[in-house]
This record gives structure tokens, C-alpha cells and sequence, in this order.
């Protein structure tokens, strides 16, 4: 006699690590997942190992997760968060997230221990691409965009593609990645607010040092309008191609809702696409910024 | 095993559970298998290409979000080319949801999507953050009466009203879209809402206004769906806070002949089959054969009453 | 440090923060100081003694609860000799809620109440179930109206008129109640809902109907004060939802003089007085010298909008 | 720039263990109470040990506190909930509840684990009362009923009254608190369904028994209409006065919202009381039931 108790319950199928899988050709799903690991970084960002089913492995560099945050406080967290994938590990069947702690869904993240359940839904989206006739290409990100720009350039390195990496960052023990871009081979190069290094003027003159030495056949950027802008500028002025990752607050992630639309400029017209389903990863000359 | 198909109108679904118009596209098929579903509900359209409004267009609040996209959209010539094939794939019935601004425009539209692969032309006259002249007519029974009757004499396409539980005396709205023709009434809309930052004081929302979805309205959803469906001789489709096999029966004990699902997919991107799922799962469980042995099912002809209140109530 | 009192008509309140009736009473000095609260809010008390409705009375759902007391209590008589005596042993402005099912018998309650101890009388003609013609007036705007001209013309104390959320054009009801002479309106009483039981097919509550109360509602209850506070000239009392001084300024944000709280008193009975603590410091942490200040500082002009998207909707 | 993290903070000025009261004067008060142990006493039934503040410590028997529970699945329980006192352990400085897992909120103060905090409001509403004059005293309970009684059994010893507890339950292995009452000197009998001891007509008998034995000044029962009708009719033939402990869904628990009323007969006429402020302990013959 106890109809109280199912007021809250809700209802999923999520694929379980080791569970049947009820669509294997299906490109995203719902999984639950096991937290492997959830350790601080540096002083504001934090890395999240899950093991998840094997489909789960299929993102590549630019996809995105949308996640179901656990609460930070007892009280429920109501929509998902989305969150490119950081490095997925097929050996170990992990998925990797790199995560900056802000409000009430990425706090409920950092709440997550080995052993909790978390339940993620994707890949969705488009990611970054890579064209067979780029030899080097430049990455140019700053804070946590670089949690999206890290997986392209292992992309870049298995297809044998040259990197170099712009890190920038407020403070030099807020550069994260390093270490993994380093083990990847890429070329890094460091630029801290504290220094003035990070300064667009500066970081103009090494994109276009890099061009004139050859090493910018593409240009990949997130995380900052900023620099979005600079390597626009640049890419038109010495003809590079580049691609933009972006971010928008999302309902769905599917392409449902239209909750996340941003405004791009396609052949001289304005028009509005869905960054969920359209991007993130978008023609970086189209973009009209953040 | 139960037989879960219901009927509404002419049209049989192959179960009650159906997405809720712009919580649902044809690209949830890279998540679940569409053809479970009762039916495929596409967004809906407007005749001219629309932006929507500006962003944000969501803001999570207390206990569930508020939102104002405004319909952006390609258009109606877009939809009928490029996104009707897309939903013709599968097998479910297609509800095509369509808002305009004119009663004139609204006719004129349902005429245009009255195309073979279109089963139902579901009237979305209540969007909230439209104004009660220009789009949100179902506020007002004269307003609704008047477009239900020129979409009905548009088409022969079944055609549902979905109604705004932002309306005062919803079960006039309903009586008034069932005189205009209706064939079934989707209940309901989101409930106009704003939220304020206490940080920068300026509403969340790019648009200000937003309309609330979140499981914590379904008791007053419910009732309205309980209310209009004693009322009316048309079927009812109960649309809010469902996530649960359990709200599914609710519902229909309130008198729904089936539910619109918007919220619990976005949570659960497989919720909707997972509910239909478990609603067999609940009805086996309790040897109900037939799912339309549920409508109307409540209890509430004998309520227990204390017996000295019951005395105190003239009972 | 921040004058936290405002004004709502002739009398002053020390601060924004007030009981919502129903949900407090001076027994909640066993555990609170009342001496802190910007007002004392009694129950709604009727003409006769009352048993109020059947049990249950509360039933939690998803988020929130849904009750139906049925407005239980001794009657005026009581009220006035045992009930007034007690709030008066208090500082804080005492204001009185009262329903009544007819026009003439709500204006004869009015003049009764009209004692010395009692500041406010506070017309609760917006009780959820009750129907349209017996003390739900606040549906309608010509109810409303009748009513609480009836009131204005029995008494000389402050008269405040509770309104319902369940009305569908609020701002005329708004209007009507400011016509007829209220010096203050309450938005909002609760929600009219259902909750069905899954289990034995019965409604959950005695009464079957019930309002709903939860923070989820405030969005609804903010944006329906916003739309008023634009166009009465009388003060608005915000109430739904309130569990944080957030919830306060948002409030006052919205136009909102002052905010009355039920729910959260119940979750945590020391709430006002944090609540008041919390204000404080939320207004001197960002030199706010006077918390009248905030009252319909909403940023809300300049609207900041997407530049094509701006472009699109003639901005 | 992050206005969503106070979206769902709660406001309460709760009492820690060792904070400082700012009422100590009051009969109640918001205590946050620490988890000392929380155990499963049978399969139905756990026991929880809170500490608290000292002021929270005055609740005496029949007295009920209202109980915050935590959520059992991730989303909030709305209201609190009302547990009898079942123990007050003045020296170690800790309040017990004995309680039935039923619905979310039992079901969340079942997941409580020592070292947790507990919000606690209380003590409320009027509990038991010893008339001088009575020698012994007969306690009749059922279930979880007997979590009521319990403390009454102490109060008892403690002012030199003889106690003859019965304990109904379904099963002998779900007989609490026998220990309990047999450690106060407590003369114990324990009614069972399985072997039909429990029955009305033998509990009824062994009530006369007491009666005739003078070992019954007055009836305390509590957890079962069926008993109290027994011992109201019993009551009435031999002029046993008696107490009984009601229940009912409340809100505030203060006395304000009328939520928790109940029927009850006074001199003949019926009237409702609430249950947290008038009771929950009545005078036996008033009760009708529930
Ligand atoms: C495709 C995509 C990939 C992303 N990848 C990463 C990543 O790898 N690592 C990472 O740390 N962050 C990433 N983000 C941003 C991340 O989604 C937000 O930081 C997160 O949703 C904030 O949630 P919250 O509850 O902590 O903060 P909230 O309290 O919800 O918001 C805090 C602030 O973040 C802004 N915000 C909220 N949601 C988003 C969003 N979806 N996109 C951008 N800003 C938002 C709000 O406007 C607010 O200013 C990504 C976003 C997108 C769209
Ligand atoms: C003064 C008082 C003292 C109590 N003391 C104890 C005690 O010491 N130990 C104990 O185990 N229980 C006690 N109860 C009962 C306890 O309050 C309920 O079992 C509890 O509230 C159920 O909460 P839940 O969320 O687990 O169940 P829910 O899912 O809320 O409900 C489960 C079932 O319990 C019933 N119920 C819910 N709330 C109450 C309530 N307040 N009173 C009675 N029935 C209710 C419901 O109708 C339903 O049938 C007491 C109740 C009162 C009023
Ligand atoms: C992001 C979003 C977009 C929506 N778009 C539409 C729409 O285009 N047309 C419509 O009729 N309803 C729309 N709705 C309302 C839903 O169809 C539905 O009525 C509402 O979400 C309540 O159901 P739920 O509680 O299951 O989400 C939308 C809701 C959301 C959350
Ligand atoms: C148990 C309960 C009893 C109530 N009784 C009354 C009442 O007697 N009169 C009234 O005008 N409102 C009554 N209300 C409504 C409240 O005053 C208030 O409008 C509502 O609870 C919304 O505010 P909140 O969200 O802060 O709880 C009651 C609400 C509850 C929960
Ligand atoms: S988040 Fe729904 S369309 Fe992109
Ligand atoms: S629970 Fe509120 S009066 Fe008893």
C-alpha cells in the first residue's frame, strides 16, 4: 500500500559496462558508466576516467558527451552538461573528461569517486576533421578548450600529421595538457596572462611565424573569442583553413530542441545552426564568435 | 500479454506513449528505435523560415527549466521537402505540429501538410510566449474556436488542439476546440514563467519570458486533463511531466487516452522506450489486458470521507 | 547596514519577509522569534466554526505537495477572544486572512475583524477549491471586483487581496482588486491540482483536488507578479517558492514590495529568520542601502539579444 | 558570473552539536544532528542513534521529533517526516528513533551512516503523563507502535510504576524492544499472528487478567485500531483510564498548517484535533480510531 515511493524514480535503459547492448550500430547511446578516477588537475580542473561500453568508445576528437551530473547538494541537477571528450583509452575501455568546476552540474562532477555510476549519453555531434593534404597544423587553445583540442592532435599524430600547440592560460599552473601534448610529439608553446605573453599581439606573431615556417596548413582553435578572431584574420589574410570548436547551453544534444543555436556566416549570409548537431566543430571562417 | 494499441479518432497508435512536439526530432534515432514509439512528433513549423529567439533559450531553475526557443525553423517548404522523407523512414504515425500567427495563415498551412505522409496536423495555438492575438489564440474560447474552425474546414487530416494551461478556464477552451472540430486535444503547453539573475539583475532568458516544463507540474496538468476529460467526448492526450510508467497510468486514470513525453528524453535520452517498456510491464503485472481499460479508471465516485467531515459536507 | 523595511501602503513592516497564511501560526515561537518577522500572518479563519476537509490532506508528488485543508478552524468568535489575543503578545504587524462565501458575509467578517489588535486584513478570496461562485472570486475579474468593494466599504483597516494562480488573465483580476479599493494584492495562493494513486486507482487526497505548493512554482508565481507590479499602482506581496534570500530579491526585482514564504518554513522551520539574516547580508555585501531599492529593478530595458536574431524581430 | 549555483539552496539556522543556541529558552528547536549508528534491529526495522545539541535532548516519552530525511535516489523528499522519540540517552548526549523502512523517506533514513549530519526539528507536541495515583500501568503495542511505548516503559520505572508490556507483531523474529522493556523491569508478553496469541480475543483476555490482577491503573497503547478499540471497550467496562499515541500525515508539525486532524469525541460531541500540538498522546476513550 505504498504508492509513494515511485514519485521520483526515472526511467532509462542506459547500457551497462558488460551489458547487452540492444543497438551496437546505433552511433550514440545512453551509458552508464564506472568511475575509474576523479583527480584535481590543477586548482579548477578536474579529470574524470569512466569505463564504459564498448560502443561508448567510438567518439573521436571534437565529439561531445552530455552528461547526467550527480548533485552537489542534495537537491537534483535537471539537465545534462555537455563535455568533449578528452581522450578515450580503448585499451582500458575508458573515456577520459577534462572538466572545469563552475556551478551545480560540474560541482556534482567533482563529487563523483571510484566506483559511482554515471550515466553519459553520446558521442553526438561533428568533430574536427582532418584533411589528407595538411602535413603541420597549429592549435591554438586557451583554459579548457584545450580539453577539446587534446584529442586532435593525437588524431594528427596517428594520421602522422605535424602539431603545434598554443597553450594559454592565466597562469602558468593553470596550463594543463602539456605533458600530453608533449608525449603526442607535438611542438608546444606555452603563454601566460602573467607573463604578457599571452597577449594577442604576441600570439599573432607566433601564428604568423608558423606560417611562414611552413607549419600552419590549418588552423584549430577553442575557448576563446578572442583568439577566434586573430586566427580568422589570419586564415583569411595568409589563406589558411580552419576549424572552430564551439559550445552553447544544450537541452537535448540530439538536434531536438534548438536550445543551442549559434549564428554563422555561410557565403555572405547569416544564418543560425545547431551546435549540438551541426558542430560543435564548425568551418572556423563561418563562426561569428562568442 | 496486454494489448497496449490505443485509438484516437480513426488513427490507431501502437501505444500510448508519444514524444511532445519539440522535445523529439527523426535524429533521436541515433539513440533509440524509433518505430516503438505511438508516433513520430515533428517540431513545430511556422510558414516562414524563423530564427527563434535570442539566446539564452534555456534556464535551469529550482526544479526543472524554462525555456523560449520561438520556433525557429526552416519553413514549411523545407519541412515538406526535407523533413517529412526523413520521418516517412520509419513506421509510426507522423504528427506534424504547426503554429501561426493568423487564423488565415494557420488553414492555409494545415491545407499545405495535408500530404500522405502527414497522419495528424496537431494545432499548436498556445505557445506561451506568443501573444493571446498573435499565435497563442488558445488562451480565449472565442480565440480558439475561431482558428480550430478554419483549419478544420482546411483539411481532412486529423486535427489536434494543443491547448495552454496558462488559460483561465481551460475545459471552455476545450469545448470550444471540440465545437471548432477538433479531433483530439493535447494538454498541454508550458506554463509562461521568468526567472531573474540575482547576480546581473537582468532575466535569464534572451527572450525574458519562458515557458516551465519539469515532472514537478504534472499534478496540475493532471487536473487539467481530469477536468476537460469529463467534459468533452474527444479523446485527450495528456502532455507534462511524464518520466515514469507510473505517470502514464496516472494520466490515463484521469482520462487521457494517451501522453506526449518531452521532459524524460532529454533526461534519458532512452526513457521513451524504456516506458513503454515498463508500462506492459506494470499492466502483466496486474493482468489489465487491454491499456484502454485505464482511461477514465479513477476511482472517484465513492471518495473515503472521515465520517464527521463527510457529515459536515452534507455527504 | 541596510534598511531592510518597506512600506506597503500606511504602515511600515521591518522587513520584506512575512509568514504566508496557512503555513504559520504564533505557535512557531516554540521554535523561532517571531519579534523578527516582517509581519504575523494568521490562518484564514470563516464565519462558523469548520472541520475542514476529508483526510488525507497532503500527499507529496514529484516535487513539491499538493494539500486540501479545507479551511479548518474555530470561527470568528474564537478567533477574536482566544487566537488575536496570542499574536498581540508580539510586535510585528498582525495580519488576517479570511474567506467567505459570499460577498456580504466576507464584508460583515471584514467590519468584525476590525479591532485594534488586528493591522491587516487580508482577503483570501483565491482558496483553490473552492468554486468560482463560493470563495474562489479571484477567477474573475467582475468577482473579484464585487467582492472587494464590498470589503473597502466595511472597514477602514488596510484590505490585501490574495489572488489566484489558477485565473487566466491575472493582470485584470489585478486591476479590478486595485479598483475596488485593495491596498495591497498577494500573489499568489497555490496551484489547483490532482494526484492520482497507481496503486488503488483513488485520489490521493481526501478532497480529490488540492493546491500545489513547491519552489518549482516560482518562476510561474515571479513572472505573474512581474506582469502585475507593471500595471497596478498598489504594492505586490510575492509568494511561492521562497526558500532563500535569492528567492527575496528576485522577488523584489520582479516589483514585488515584499515576499510571504509557506514551504519553507514547513522544511525548516528556522527559514524566515535565516532568511532575513541572509537579505542582510546579500544587500550589505553589495552596498545596498535601502532594500526598497530593489523593488522593480529589474534590468529589462535594454534587452541583450543576439544580433541577427535581434535583427529578425525588428530590433 | 555564475548566478545558477544558488538555485537550490536551502536556508536554515539548525543547531549543530556544540553550536551555539540562540534560544535556549525554547521548547524547540532546528537541531543538525551527527549519526552515531544507524542499524537494521530486523529485517523491517532499523535503529538510529543520532548526537545532538543539549536543548534537543528534552523530548520526553510520547513526544515525536520531525525528521528531514535524506533522499533514497537522488531527488529531494519534500517534507519531513515524524518519528517518536524512542530513546533519550542523556549522558552520551543522543536521541534514538526505532522505525519501519516503508516509503522514500524511511527508505532515505535508512542510507544515513554514522558521521552524517541529520536535520531534526523538535521535540514536539504532547507525550505521555503518569497520574501519582497509578501503581501499574499496561502498555499494548503493535509493530512499530511499541517505538511509542518504549519510552513510556522508562518513564515508568523511573517514578517507581510497574509496567506489563504486550508486544504484537506478526512474527516473533519482528518483536522489538522486548529486551528493552524486560531491561527496565518491564514485565514482557509477547503475542504473535503466527501461532494466533495475538488475537483480539486473547489479548482481551489477558487484559482481564491484569485487571483482575490489579495490575492494570491505566492503558497505554499505540500502532493498532484494532488493540485501541479493545482497550477502549475494556476500558470503559472495568473504568481503566488510558492514553493512546495517534499518527497522521503531517506538514509543519508546529500546529499551523491543520494537516494532521483527527475525529475525536469530547463529552459526547465530536471535534477534530490536531495531531502534533493537541497529541499525538490523547486520552484514550476521545480517540475514533484511524
Ligand atoms: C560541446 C561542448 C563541449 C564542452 N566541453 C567542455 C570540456 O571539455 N570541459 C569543460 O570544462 N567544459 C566544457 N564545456 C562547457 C561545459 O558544458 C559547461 O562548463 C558546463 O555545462 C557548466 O555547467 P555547470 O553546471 O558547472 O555551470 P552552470 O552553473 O550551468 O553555468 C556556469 C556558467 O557556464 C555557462 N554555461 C552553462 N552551460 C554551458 C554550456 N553548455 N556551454 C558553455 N557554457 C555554459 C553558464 O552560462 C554560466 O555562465 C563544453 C560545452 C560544450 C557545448
Ligand atoms: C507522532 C508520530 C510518531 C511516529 N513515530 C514513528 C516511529 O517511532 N517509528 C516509525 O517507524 N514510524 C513512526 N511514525 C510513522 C512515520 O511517520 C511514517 O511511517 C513515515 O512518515 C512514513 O514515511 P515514508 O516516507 O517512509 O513513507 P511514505 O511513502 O510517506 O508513506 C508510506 C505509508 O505510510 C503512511 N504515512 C505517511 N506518513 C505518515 C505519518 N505521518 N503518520 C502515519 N502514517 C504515515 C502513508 O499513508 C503510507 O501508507 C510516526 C508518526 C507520527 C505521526
Ligand atoms: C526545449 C523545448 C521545446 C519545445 N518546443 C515546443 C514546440 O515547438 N511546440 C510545442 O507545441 N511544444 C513545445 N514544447 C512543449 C512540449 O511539447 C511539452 O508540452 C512540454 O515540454 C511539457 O511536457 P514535458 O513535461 O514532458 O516536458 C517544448 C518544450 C521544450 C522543453
Ligand atoms: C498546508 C498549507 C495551508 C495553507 N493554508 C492557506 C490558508 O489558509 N490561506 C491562504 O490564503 N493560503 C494558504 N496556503 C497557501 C500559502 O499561503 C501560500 O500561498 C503557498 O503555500 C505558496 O507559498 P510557498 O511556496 O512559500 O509555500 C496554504 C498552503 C499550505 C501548504
Ligand atoms: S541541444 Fe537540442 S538541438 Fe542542440
Ligand atoms: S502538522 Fe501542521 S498542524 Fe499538525
Amino acid at each position: 500500500m505504498n504508492d509513494l515511493a515511485p514519485d521520483r524514480k526515472y526511467t532509462n535503459a542506459a547500457i551497462p559496462v558488460g551489458g547487452v547492448d540492444p543497438h551496437p550500430d546505433k552511433p550514440s547511446g545512453e551509458f552508464i558508466t564506472d568511475v575509474v578516477s576523479n583527480d584535481w588537475v590543477n586548482d579548477e580542473y578536474k579529470l574524470l576516467v569512466v569505463r564504459a561500453a564498448e560502443r561508448a568508445l567510438t567518439a573521436y576528437a571534437g565529439q561531445f558527451y552530455h552528461l547526467l551530473c550527480p548533485s552537489p547538494d542534495g537537491a537534483e541537477v535537471w539537465m545534462r552538461r555537455p563535455m568533449s571528450i578528452y581522450k578515450v583509452d580503448k585499451a582500458a575501455t575508458c573515456l577520459e573528461f577534462l572538466y572545469k568546476c563552475e556551478g551545480r552540474g560540474t560541482q556534482g562532477m567533482a563529487t563523483l569517486a571510484a566506483g559511482d555510476k554515471f550515466n553519459v549519453a553520446g558521442p553526438l555531434g561533428v568533430g574536427f576533421s582532418l584533411d589528407p593534404a595538411w602535413k603541420n597544423i597549429v592549435v591554438l587553445g586557451r583554459g579548457v578548450g584545450l580539453a577539446t583540442l587534446a584529442p586532435l592532435s593525437q588524431l594528427a599524430a596517428e594520421n602522422g600529421v605535424g602539431v603545434t600547440a598554443i597553450l594559454s592560460a592565466r597562469k602558468s599552473n593553470l596550463v594543463m595538457s602539456e605533458d600530453l601534448f608533449d608525449e603526442l610529439g607535438a611542438t608546444s608553446i606555452t603563454v601566460v596572462d602573467e607573463d604578457g605573453s599571452s597577449a594577442v599581439e604576441n600570439v599573432e606573431k607566433i601564428l604568423e611565424k608558423l606560417i611562414a615556417d611552413g607549419k600552419a596548413d590549418a588552423f584549430f582553435t577553442c575557448g576563446s573569442s578572442r583568439l577566434l578572431k586573430l586566427m580568422q584574420n589570419l586564415g583569411k589574410k595568409y589563406d589558411v583553413p580552419g576549424q572552430v570548436a564551439m559550445e552553447q547551453i544544450m537541452v537535448c544534444g540530439i538536434g531536438a530542441c534548438y536550445v543551442c543555436m549559434r549564428t554563422f556566416e555561410v557565403n555572405g549570409e547569416k544564418t543560425l545552426k545547431r551546435v549540438c548537431r551541426e558542430g560543435p566543430v564548425f568551418n572556423m571562417q563561418e563562426a561569428v564568435g562568442w | 500479454m496486454v494489448d497496449l494499441s490505443v485509438k484516437i479518432g480513426d488513427l490507431t497508435f501502437q501505444n500510448p506513449i508519444q514524444p511532445a512536439s519539440g522535445a523529439f526530432s527523426w535524429e533521436y534515432n541515433d539513440v533509440i528505435d524509433l518505430n516503438r514509439l505511438g508516433a513520430l512528433v515533428a517540431k513545430t513549423i511556422c510558414r516562414e523560415p524563423r530564427l527563434g529567439n535570442p539566446t539564452p533559450r534555456m534556464a535551469e531553475t529550482e526544479a526543472g527549466i524554462i525555456q523560449s526557443i520561438g520556433l525557429p525553423g526552416k519553413g514549411i517548404d523545407y519541412f515538406l521537402e526535407n523533413i517529412v522523407p526523413e520521418y516517412a523512414k520509419f513506421e509510426p504515425p507522423l504528427v506534424v505540429s504547426v503554429s501561426s500567427e493568423s487564423a488565415e495563415d494557420f488553414a492555409e498551412l494545415a491545407r499545405e501538410l495535408s500530404v500522405p505522409d502527414v497522419d495528424v496536423i496537431e494545432c499548436n495555438i498556445s505557445c506561451p510566449t506568443r501573444n493571446t492575438t498573435g499565435g497563442n489564440f488558445a488562451m480565449q474560447e472565442d480565440h480558439t474556436k475561431m482558428v480550430m474552425e478554419g483549419i478544420r474546414a482546411a483539411t481532412d487530416k486529423p486535427v489536434w488542439a494543443k491547448l495552454s494551461p496558462n488559460a483561465g478556464d481551460l475545459v471552455a477552451v476545450a469545448l470550444a476546440a471540440e465545437e471548432a472540430g477538433a479531433d483530439a486535444l493535447v494538454i498541454a503547453n508550458t506554463f509562461l514563467s521568468l526567472k531573474i539573475r540575482t547576480d546581473n539583475f537582468r532575466p535569464a532568458l534572451g527572450n525574458k519570458f519562458g515557458g516551465m516544463v519539469s515532472p514537478a507540474l504534472k499534478p496540475i496538468v493532471l487536473r487539467m486533463v481530469y477536468q476537460v476529460a469529463k467534459e468533452v467526448n474527444i479523446p485527450v492526450i495528456g502532455v507534462g511531466g511524464v518520466t515514469k510508467a507510473e505517470d502514464v497510468v496516472e494520466y490515463m486514470l484521469a482520462g487521457a487516452h494517451a501522453v506526449g513525453i518531452g521532459y524524460a528524453g532529454f533526461r534519458n535520452p532512452s526513457a521513451l522506450t524504456t516506458i513503454i517498456d515498463d508500462l506492459e510491464t506494470w499492466c502483466d503485472e496486474r493482468g489489465i489486458e487491454k491499456v484502454t481499460d485505464l482511461i477514465g479508471a479513477v476511482k472517484d465516485d465513492d471518495m473515503e470521507m472521515d465520517p464527521l467531515v463527510a457529515a459536515s459536507h452534507g455527504v
